[in-house]
């Protein structure tokens, strides 16, 4: 069944299970307990689930609009700070005051980061996509012009130095203790928030209209419309939720990353990493792969703490990237079309 | 016959699970005028791009003058004399008519990596170039991009690609293809006079019967996948079980039909 | 005589131009009445005055075109988009750097090795990189050269042997070339890097190599299928566009006596695809005007305020978001930049009173479409 | 002929893909209630003239009224929503779509599928037993019948259907020849076909089509008896 919605690739799933498996060993072996491996998994998945935030819909985008979205990465970074600043006493949309309440405040963040990420997709697509469709390289370099604008504003709006993050609401200062170690609680939430994300998506696509009509369009647009659906507004639909969902991501990652114009790039590249790897267009290979990344940096922090390979965690997604890419030209579970 | 020039062995293409040419053997004899015809999904374009190495077969291979070039890359092929041409207009739009002609002759030459030496000093392509178009009527055109010729040029043009490579083989793969049809006996007298002149030998894939009609010495109809009937255009036309095919005569399945997924 | 004349008539403005480069800083100095060579100070020279400031502004015009002549021989020419440009430029300048600074070699041979070597491994990089995924399509060669910068990126900002992030200083260089010493020596020898870059370029261009080139960009398939292993000559490209901005990047170290990984970072591939989308892709001319107008720009108004309502506004740090509108605004209305527009805009009235003329604008707008 | 005006009146129109001159004046006329053909040789514009009733290549000139309101400058999904099912070439179902989805997809008002439910199973039984399957695992032949279903999930008052028979085994075509003969209580149609036998079955009327123009039309029944006007557009010399 996963197989099949993976576009029947066995052999890649067996090699991905294999990288899973493997990498699970490398961190257990490298962990001095059972309590510190649990950590380097929560980790990892934690990662790979912002991961996700950013690339599934980076992933569908592309697989229906034949655009891949290098702005994905900005509006990332955008939903980091618009909930960053909503949390802080003398921010531009500072909240502090009208919503006193820790917890219902953060609430509130996410929603309104999830609003700015609409906002700025469905701008993004109405006014600057739209016309570009039939000059699809035009289109890369326009979405990166964006994604420079974007960091910019944002550099304007909020500083260059990084914010990161004073005052957690309740959930981030709690932990619970497992084999000895303290978890942190946020990172649980978020995993688990990241796990039901996936399947509604999922859900959404398999079930709703909207998803049948986004899985036909990526296979025969002319068809669909056609069929008397208007996939222009589809487009701008998708899009804009594409960009909401990564927003929703910097938001939720915002207490653990803070805020940063470094996000953007560096979040867009491992995006990337994990769309190519589960193969552009395909969605449960980007979940998949996003996971995949998320616990390969993960294990990798842990094994080089303290060593001199520090680096090694950063450049992480982009080797396995290139990796791919050279093994496998349309990544991992992409078709061969 | 005398040894084939072109010759198919058995060929099979399968997309996905859709046998689109099944088991099909074909010789073009050297210095004819070969057409391959037959209704829409036919598999003639499949077969046509077997023969010049778009598609790698199935199955079966493809031989030139004696040579086995089943698995030879597309570029090398119009090294050794086959020269084809697309169904849809494929020029190098923005440069101009006779650039596109002449990069065809130096594709077959050795110049080709003289990085520092400006191309107008090599005369002896020009003048080729210069001379294959005057042959299809374009002289005039030669300093315009491609992009503005009008259609019946473009497809000119074309041609003159592939007369500048020299090839013993041109392979046409619809070149009246959205031609309004006034300007049509024009290319066909253009094609007719090049082969008379140069001697080549022609497979020709085109639907428009009064061209097949009029320029080919033989033809080879297909159906289904399949190889119907071949022979001269006398016999093709007179052959009932082509007229069938044409007409759409309902076959029961005793008649020899597979039926096809 | 009669071929000096058509050469006048055809490049005598190209001429003109070189021969105002030539005066330029001699120009500025009677102008503003300072000294082109900078003030001496004991047996040192000082660079101060308005005709090496200038001077330094056009070293890095030079440069920079130079970098963008080279981004435009793979996309403009060659129809390749590469995202990992600054890979090349970064490169070989680290190479060159660490000659001079991390060797005991003596620093005039230090510098020609540097030279040679930066150059040498910036052409055998774009030869790995080719052989390795030049068969991957477009958008995935795209992302391939973007990871494989950014690797470069990070593991230059964290390599503790190059002091990370901050890059190192180079002590020393050969006097004669030093810019904080003989600047105008270095103003000329970057002017004669760049103008045979540009010369050679052009010869390139108008070569048959050139022409296959061209010929694939327009259509690769169509290139093969007419004899050519498009392949190869995708290599040669690239190869040749890695040392042209491998000789940039070195041409930088000196110009800044300082290396750093910021010339892998993506503003060094970011700024010639943008300066070549402004001058106008597929041109000769275009890089350079791209290059030359947007950093004059830059450094004309880096410290103007403006002030707009209550607040003022430093240019300087919008400086981002005006090339981001300006980037936004060249992609979406003038798609062919400013060379390729005039261009197009030349050959219509050339055009104009033939009846194929409605043809052709006609068909230049279907093409454009 | 019928009296009545026609449901699709295609009249002189003139169609360019890219460059490419396709159609150089073809006028069509579909009656309600009946089925008109395009008949001619490969290439002669008959796919074209289905696509340009569609707006995917729309007419440079020349017009195009259905049910009396012309469709120029519309979006093809606007020309769908006013009663137009496509059935085109080579079926162009969604082949990673189940046979399910497949019609649901095809829905404009909620419910559709349900009410047409039986009808659709009636003409071609063979869908329900493939309902959960993905499109790309069926048959040629119950792909060509899904393509048709699909057209039917809608209530649509135009059916354009293009070589339903084309690839397909004669038992296939007969099932096939059956059910469109059925649609005609639901909907005119519009059909291309080349296997001539197949569309003198079905048409009322016929158009033949030769190089981009309608060059003869009339009642099939009187095309049946004249060789000469068959040789000259549709046989092989």
């Amino acid at each position: 069944m996963l197989s099949k919605s993976l576009g029947g690739k066995r052999g890649s799933l067996v090699a991905i299970l294999a990288i899973y498996i493997g990498l699970l060993l490398v961190a257990y072996l490298n962990s001095p307990n059972l309590g510190n491996f649990g950590i380097t998994v929560l980790s990892g998945l934690f990662q790979g689930m912002l991961l996700f935030l950013v690339a599934a819909a980076m992933s569908i985008v592309f697989g229906l609009m034949d655009v891949l979205n290098l702005a994905q990465g900005a509006i990332f970074m955008i939903g980091a700070y618009v909930a960053y600043d909503a949390q802080h006493p003398g921010g531009v949309i500072d909240l502090t005051a009208v919503v006193p309440n820790n917890d219902v405040r953060f609430i509130v963040a996410l929603a309104l980061g999830f609003g700015a990420g609409a906002l700025l997709g469905f701008i993004l697509e109405r006014v600057f996509l739209r016309p570009l469709y039939v000059r699809p390289i035009f289109q890369l370099v326009l979405t990166f012009g964006v994604s420079l604008i974007l960091i910019e504003l944002a550099q304007i709006v909020w500083g260059t130095t990084p914010n990161s993050w004073v005052e957690m609401f309740g959930v981030r200062e709690n932990f619970f203790v497992l084999f000895g170690q303290r978890f942190s609680t946020y990172r649980l939430f978020v995993v688990g928030f990241g796990f039901v994300l996936i399947i509604v998506i999922g859900l959404l696509l398999k079930r709703t209209r909207l998803g049948i009509i986004i899985r036909a369009g990526v296979e025969d647009r002319e068809m669909v419309q056609s069929l008397g659906i208007n996939v222009k507004a589809v487009f701008t639909l998708v899009f804009t939720l594409g960009c909401a969902v990564a927003a929703l991501g910097g938001a939720v990652a915002a207490p653990f990353l803070g805020a940063a114009p470094s996000l953007a790039n560096t979040y867009l590249l491992t995006a990337i990493a994990a769309v190519v790897l589960g193969g552009m267009g395909s969605y449960y290979g980007t979940a998949i792969a996003s996971l995949l990344v998320g616990l390969a940096v993960a294990v990798a922090q842990d094994a080089t703490i303290g060593t001199s390979l520090g680096v090694l965690p950063s450049i992480t997604p982009l080797l396995l990237l290139i990796l791919v890419l050279l093994v496998r030209p349309s990544g991992l579970f992409g078709s061969s079309r | 016959m005398t040894e084939p020039l072109l010759e198919g062995r058995q060929l099979r293409k399968a997309f996905g699970g859709l046998v689109a040419v099944d088991e099909v053997s074909l010789q073009i004899a050297p210095g004819s005028a070969h057409s391959i015809i037959g209704p829409n999904g036919a598999g003639k374009t499949t077969l046509f791009n077997l023969l010049s190495g778009r598609y790698r077969p199935t199955s079966g291979t493809v031989w030139f003058k004696g040579r086995n070039i089943t698995k030879l890359p597309v570029y090398q092929r119009a090294h050794i004399g086959m020269g084809r041409s697309f169904q849809i207009t494929n020029l190098f739009p923005q440069l101009t008519v006779l650039e596109n002609v002449r990069l065809a002759v130096q594709a077959k030459g050795n110049d080709s990596f003289r990085l520092l030496r400006r191309v107008d000093t090599f005369t002896a392509p020009i003048e080729k170039a210069l001379e294959v178009l005057e042959l299809v009527g374009l002289r005039e055109s030669a300093a315009l991009p491609a992009s503005v010729l009008p259609h019946g040029g473009k497809r000119k043009l074309e041609l003159a690609i592939l007369l500048a490579g020299d090839p013993e083989i041109l392979l046409l793969d619809e070149p009246t293809a959205g031609m309004a049809s006034e300007q049509v006996p024009e290319l066909m007298a253009t094609i007719d006079r090049v082969r008379r002149d140069g001697g080549q030998t022609i497979v020709l894939v085109e639907h428009n019967m009064n061209v097949v009609m009029s320029i080919s010495d033989r033809i080879t109809v297909m159906h289904l996948g399949r190889l119907l009937a071949e022979g001269t255009p006398t016999e093709i036309a007179g052959n009932t079980l082509v007229q069938d095919v044409y007409l759409g005569q309902l076959y029961d399945l005793s008649a020899g039909e597979t039926p096809q997924s | 005589m009669n071929s000096l004349k058509s050469f006048l008539k055809r490049d005598g403005w190209m001429l003109f131009i070189f021969i105002g480069l030539l005066a330029f800083p001699f120009i500025v100095a009677t102008l503003t009445g300072s000294s082109p060579t900078g003030v001496p100070r004991g047996d040192r020279m000082i660079m101060r005055g308005e005709s090496v400031r200038w001077q330094a502004v056009l070293i890095e015009v030079f440069i920079l075109s130079l970098l963008a002549m080279s981004y435009n021989l793979l996309f403009g020419f060659t129809g390749v988009v590469s995202f990992g440009h600054a890979l090349f430029f970064g490169l070989s300048g680290y190479i060159f750097g660490i000659l001079l600074e991390y060797t005991a070699l003596d620093t005039g041979l230090a510098t020609g090795l540097g030279i040679v070597l930066g150059i040498a491994a910036s052409g055998l990089l774009g030869l790995g990189i080719g052989l390795a995924t030049l068969r991957l399509k477009g958008v995935y060669f795209a992302i391939f050269t973007l990871a494989l910068a950014e690797m470069a990126y990070i593991f230059f900002s964290r390599l503790q042997l190059t002091k990370a992030e901050d890059g190192f200083a180079i002590g020393e260089l050969p006097v004669w070339l030093d810019p904080t010493q003989s600047r105008l020596t270095f103003y000329y020898i970057t002017l004669a890097v760049f103008v045979v870059g540009f010369l050679l370029l052009r010869r390139l261009m108008a070569s048959p190599t050139g022409a296959v080139f061209k010929a694939i960009r327009e259509n690769e398939d169509r290139a093969q299928s007419i004899g050519f292993n498009t392949l190869r000559f995708k290599l040669l490209s690239l190869v040749i566009a890695g040392m042209m901005a491998g000789a940039a990047g070195i041409l930088q170290v000196m110009l800044n006596k300082k290396v750093g990984p910021e010339m892998l970072g993506l503003t060094y591939t970011i700024d010639p695809l943008l300066m070549t989308i402004i001058g106008g892709t597929g041109t000769l001319l275009g890089p350079v005007i791209g290059a030359a107008g947007l950093h004059l720009l830059d450094v004309g108004l880096r410290d103007q305020v403006i002030a707009l309502g209550g607040a003022s506004i430093r240019i300087a740090d919008v400086w981002g978001l005006i090339l981001g509108a300006i980037f936004i605004l060249v992609v979406m209305v003038f798609p062919y930049g400013i060379v390729g527009t005039y261009q197009r805009w030349r050959l219509k009235r050339q055009h104009r009173g033939d009846p194929a003329s409605a043809a052709t604008s006609r068909a230049a707008r279907r093409q454009s479409g | 002929m019928n009296d009545s005006a026609p449901v699709l009146a295609i009249e002189n129109i003139h169609t360019f893909i890219g460059q490419f001159h396709i159609l150089e004046g073809a006028s069509v006329a579909v009656q309600q209630g009946g089925i008109t053909v395009l008949l001619g040789r490969n290439g002669a514009g008959k796919t074209t003239t289905l696509k340009s009733v569609m707006g995917i290549t729309p007419p440079s000139q020349g017009s195009i009224h259905f049910r009396g309101e012309p469709l120029a400058g519309k979006p093809s999904n606007v020309i769908a929503q006013m009663g137009i099912g496509y059935v085109p070439e080579h079926r162009a179902i969604f082949r990673e779509l189940t046979v399910k989805e497949n019609l649901q997809i095809a829905e404009r008002k909620r419910g559709d599928l349900a009410r047409r439910g039986d009808l659709i199973f009636d003409l071609f039984p063979d869908l329900k037993r493939l309902y959960g399957l993905p499109g790309g695992n069926l048959s040629g032949g119950q792909q060509q019948m899904l393509a048709m279903a699909r057209a039917l999930v809608p209530e649509n008052h135009l059916l354009l259907i293009d070589e339903p028979s084309e690839g397909l085994a004669p038992v296939i075509i007969e099932q096939l020849m059956r059910a469109i003969t059925r649609l005609t209580d639901h909907a005119s149609v519009l059909l291309v076909e080349q296997n001539f036998r197949v569309a003198s079955r079905l048409a009322n009327d016929y158009v033949i089509v030769d190089e981009g123009q309608s060059v003869a039309s009339g009642l099939i029944a009187n095309l049946v008896n004249d060789d000469a006007l068959i040789q000259r557009y549709l046989g092989v010399a």
